[in-house]
């Protein structure tokens, strides 16, 4: 247990990435991004976490009580409202290059290269 | 590169990033007992010093609240970018909604579906606003109360046909309000100056521990950030509907 | 101990969750995945002692994102039985 | 207080134009967006002035530090972060006068991303504070992604956004679990206090990824080989305005990461490996400038060709920044006003021709524009200032790279810098020859395929109007006159050497100690000789490229096997992200096995 979480970040960076590179539809393609940034999360996540404490949450219980670490969660906050607005422009990027390529298959999109 | 090309040549690479990060990883004290000083001793002052019960909401919103105002303008700025990017280009018809939407595609919703999300209408913009103004007490605050009372104008929809819909969101209100929800961070911060002190440091009475008034400017943030999440999510939100329901028809 | 049990289990949930919505290709069932692996995460935050996290994850990951991606899948879906 | 302002001013303008929507004016919003950067490169040009003698440091909600830990986010001013910040306002202002007449359908969205853009780059560069710089890195991106995908109309624009929008993010996923492996080690996020710790920490592995997932995180920001792929799709079709914001400072904004983040995180951890360091990122640098170089000579797109020359000079810059010398960064920061100045003029002019012409395509534009007699003066002097002319701004910025190249023991840099020099500005010349006097044959099956381009402009065609060619004009010539400003180098030497007093840093931010005065820097010699060494090159090749029929031939025999490298920038994303999880796997194993 003491690394499963890290082994677990790492897993989904991985397995995020060879969810880009092997993709055939850009709506997937963009949904896998976000598995890699849930990568972050975990690791953060599992950073901030501390054995026996409670949340950081002083409403019933006295201000001294031990609590895990606040400042990582506020940092996990910063990062999903990042992953919703990034998600969100790289779909309506779909969106538009279906429209004017008919395809979302990026093997077919072949506009700029060389 | 072909596809196979690809893949042999990312899972060579991919299996050297597991490497590495199992490098990375490994010296990391075990899960549990990584140390932070900063952590700790921010828990000790927040409701000594700042009267917030959510440490959390403290973090976000006064000790590292510039990051949330930098936050707050990366959605402001996607939402702007998802609008400027389904603008409606001169080569595509422009407005006349309501013609379009009488042949739309999309069959109209049963009568239980209407009345399931209009009896949702209401709890939901009540629950996201306690959501919203409880952040400095309890888990919360703008950002998730926000997200919740974007999905009301899509209820609405639900309940309505598209084009009564279209009427009743006021979708220049709607850009306003999220505009005027992004800056009155940055007013708040201001008035902190105006106040003789930096830039976003608290100068309001910090009031009783627990109650919808402390935190000092805390809850104020909340509300500017509540209006501009959900006004700048549903913004998104009516975007994609909008480019599903009025697209061309060839 | 118990609570180890469930640490772990939550974040195998986690993994194959993940892995889940990589390996599903087909665009609709993985909008249904998406929303699933979103509520997996927020529920993880919530055993992790992060409920503000949670609650946010929740919101955005089984609910906005979703509904970003069916919105998006329709609009290409329809479009794409124009052309046929 | 000032300190915040170049990030909340645009900010808040940018809220008040969204706010208006439809309200007011085309004109109006621009005029808005106008009175906030000059308001803001007035503060930067301030805040440069201001912290020659000492950083600023503000820390934002009074959270001053106590006992040494950092509570609250701090900026830290100093001349190397204002003056890039300063640099980034007015390219600003002229992609916003470039503008006016150029997109008359551009809303007020365009303008409100445009002040975006900027704060976010302001914000990045004045920073103290490790997640604070991810925040505006992110911002930077969001609006970045938006406006390069502009013209919805063109599918390669899309599709060049797309790319460009993937592999940052990936980018950004990196930096962020950097940022977790090294708070888990130190505890802290601000810069100061991070390097402080790591300083009195052991160096393992964890430290050592840790430096290589943020700096290459930034790294495809500034798109050093193997991270380079995302900016020429990105570059070739964003729109003209936007282009020069790009080239000119986006991009060396990763470079300016590596080097805060080296010198206020890891200077102290890294310092024994200082030479490897050296050895590696001097390495990626003139990889970099060669195949940006080559890549460069190949393209028949004039914004594409403009692309691939940055990534060449980046390399150039990279090696300034790598060689970790006070003289190098010196000259990393005069080599990106000069190359940022002149290259956002040719990017204005490569507008300007698609303006008149509807095209940027070199052999379509053949002879097009004989009567153009000032936009031709302007291009051509910016092709010759691109291989660094004595005296201009680059060659500014080369003496003090090379001066630094010489104390480290990289004397060969020099060569570098006059091959890529040379190849770069001679595809620019001879790109200058075919459109505006017809020299050479109008066809050539050497060069890169072609990619049709959609005009921006609606009307008008038959006159370039003055709001297009006074900033391209302007841009050229400072970027020719930066050089010649008396205490030029000596000042940017001075600022590096602030910039890299690690612990003089520390101590200001944390323990709010006045920082000592830095040390006269030594003079870096004007090599007049090398300079026109390159000018010469690069006329010499473009001369006999366009007027010798066998030194085309030959040319064509060595472009032969070059089209591998044609085949790899393909266009598709999952290539680029297979690329950068090479490269990203590649640095990682290096660093942790030979700086342990």
């Amino acid at each position: 247990m003491s690394y499963l979480p890290y082994a677990v970040a790492a897993w989904l960076f991985i397995v995020g990435l060879y969810g880009v590179i092997s993709s055939r539809n850009l709506i997937h393609l963009v949904i896998c991004v976000g598995v890699i940034q849930s990568s972050s999360y975990v690791l953060l996540l599992s950073i901030g976490y501390r054995a026996g404490r409670v949340a950081p949450i002083f409403a019933d219980i006295p201000a001294n009580t031990l609590a895990v670490d606040p400042i990582v969660q506020a940092l996990m906050l910063t990062d999903i409202v990042v992953e919703v607005t990034v998600i969100a422009l790289l779909l309506s990027l779909a969106v538009q290059i279906h429209k004017r390529h008919g395809t979302l298959n990026p093997d077919r999109l072949m506009k700029v290269s060389g | 590169m072909t596809r196979r090309v690809r893949k042999i040549f990312f899972l060579l690479s991919a299996a050297a990033l597991v490497w590495v990060f199992f490098l990375a990883y490994s010296p990391l004290a075990p899960f549990g007992y990584v140390q932070s000083k900063y952590g700790d001793m921010v828990n000790a002052i927040t409701v000594p010093e700042r009267h917030i019960t959510d440490a959390v909401t403290a973090v976000n919103f006064d000790v590292r609240g510039f990051d949330t105002l930098g936050e707050e303008f990366i959605l402001f700025t996607s939402v702007m970018g998802v609008l400027l990017l389904m603008r409606r280009q001169k080569d595509e018809p422009a407005g006349d909604h309501e013609d379009k939407a009488a042949d739309r595609m999309i069959p109209p919703a049963s009568d239980a579906v209407r009345v399931t999300s209009l009896l949702l209408i209401a709890p939901t913009v009540l629950f996201g606003l306690y959501i919203v103004t409880h952040g400095q007490v309890t888990p919360g605050g703008g950002f998730q109360g926000g997200v919740i009372l974007s999905t009301a104008p899509l209820l609405l929809y639900l309940c309505a046909d598209y084009r009564p819909f279209r009427r009743a969101v006021p979708q220049r209100l709607i850009e306003a309000s999220e505009a005027f929800g992004a800056a009155a961070y940055i007013l708040i911060g201001g008035a902190c100056v105006a106040l003789g002190g930096l830039f976003l440091q608290n100068s309001l009475p910090l009031g009783q521990s627990g109650s919808l008034t402390s935190g000092g400017m805390v809850p104020f943030i909340n509300l500017g950030v509540g209006l501009e999440v959900s006004g700048g999510l549903s913004l998104a939100l009516l975007v994609y509907l909008e480019e599903l329901l009025e697209e061309k028809e060839q | 101990m118990s609570e180890t049990i469930l640490q772990a289990g939550i974040l195998i949930f986690v993994a194959a969750g993940g892995t889940a919505v990589v390996f599903n290709r087909e665009p609709l069932s993985q909008a249904m995945v998406v929303s699933f692996y979103g509520l997996l995460l927020g529920i993880m935050f919530f055993v992790f002692q992060a409920p503000d996290v949670g609650l946010s994850q929740i919101v955005v990951g089984a609910v906005a994102l979703p509904l970003m991606i069916l919105l998006v899948l329709a609009r290409v879906k329809k479009q794409g039985r124009k052309s046929d | 207080m000032l300190p915040v302002f170049p990030v909340v001013l645009p900010l808040f303008a940018a809220a008040l134009l969204a706010a208006l929507t439809k309200l007011v004016s085309q004109r109006l919003s621009q005029g808005i967006a106008i009175a906030a950067t000059l308001a803001t490169l007035g503060i930067e040009s301030y805040l440069l002035h201001a912290s020659a003698e000492q950083p600023i440091v503000y820390w934002f909600g009074n959270w001053l530090p106590r006992h040494g830990i950092a509570l609250g986010i701090s900026f830290t001013v100093d001349p190397i972060g204002a003056g890039l910040g300063t640099f980034a306002s007015v390219l600003t202002l002229a992609a916003l006068v470039f503008s006016s007449k150029y997109f008359d359908a551009a809303g007020n969205h365009f303008h409100a991303l445009l002040l975006a853009f900027l704060a976010a780059m302001c914000g990045f560069c004045l920073s103290g504070d490790m997640f604070n710089m991810f925040v505006f890195f992110e911002l930077m991106s969001a609006a970045a992604f938006a406006l390069c995908g502009y013209k919805t109309e063109d599918p390669g624009s899309l599709q060049g956004s797309l790319n460009f929008a993937v592999t940052n993010t990936i980018g950004a996923y990196f930096v962020l679990s950097g940022i977790g492996l090294l708070y888990a080690r130190t505890g802290a996020l601000n810069m100061a206090q991070m390097g402080r710790a790591l300083g009195a920490g052991p160096l393992d592995s964890l430290v050592l990824i840790g430096f290589v997932f943020i700096v290459c995180g930034y790294l495809i920001k500034a798109a050093v080989v193997p991270f380079h792929f995302w900016l020429a799709d990105a570059h070739a079709v964003a729109p003209t305005p936007i282009c020069i914001l790009f080239s000119g400072v986006m991009v060396e904004m990763g470079l300016f990461a590596l080097a805060r983040i080296y010198w206020d995180v890891f200077n102290h951890a890294l310092h024994p490996h200082l030479a490897g360091l050296r050895t590696l990122f001097v390495t990626i640098g003139v990889v970099t400038a060669f195949i940006g170089a080559f890549m460069c000579y190949l393209q028949r797109n004039v914004k594409r060709l403009l692309a691939f020359s940055t990534i060449s000079h980046i390399g150039l810059m990279t090696i300034g920044v790598g060689l970790f010398t006070p003289e190098g960064l010196a000259g990393a920061a005069v080599y990106t006003l000069g190359h940022g100045a002149v290259k956002a003029g040719l990017f204005l002019v490569a507008g300007i021709l698609l303006h008149r012409f509807e095209s940027v395509d070199e052999f379509d534009l053949y002879a097009k524009g004989r009567r153009q007699r000032w936009t031709a003066a302007v291009f051509f002097a910016g092709g010759i200032a691109l291989c660094g002319l004595p005296f201009s701004g680059l060659a500014a910025g080369d003496d003090l790279v090379h001066a630094a190249a010489a104390a480290t023991g990289f004397n060969w840099v020099r060569l570098i810098s006059l091959f890529a020099g040379a190849v770069t500005s001679a595809a620019v010349l001879r790109a200058g020859g075919r459109i505006f006097f017809g020299w050479g044959p109008a066809g050539d099956q050497s060069s890169a395929p072609k990619h049709e381009e959609k005009p921006e402009t609606e009307r008008g065609h038959d006159h370039t109007p003055a709001t297009m060619f006074v900033p391209a004009a302007a841009l050229v010539a400072a970027g020719l006159l930066v050089g010649l400003t008396p205490n030029l180098k000596p000042a940017a030497s001075t600022a590096a050497m602030q910039f890299e007093n690690t612990n003089a840093y520390a101590t200001r931010v944390l323990d709010a100690q006045p920082a000592p005065a830095p040390l006269p820097p030594r003079p870096a010699p004007t090599e007049i000789f090398s300079g026109l060494l390159t000018v010469l090159g690069a006329i010499t090749i473009a001369a006999v490229h366009l007027f010798s029929d066998r030194a085309r031939d030959i040319s064509a025999a060595i472009a032969k096997p070059l089209q591998l490298l044609h085949q790899i920038h393909s266009g598709h994303v999952g290539d680029y992200v297979a690329f950068l999880t090479f490269g990203m796997a590649c640095f990682g194993l290096l660093c942790a096995y030979c700086f342990r």
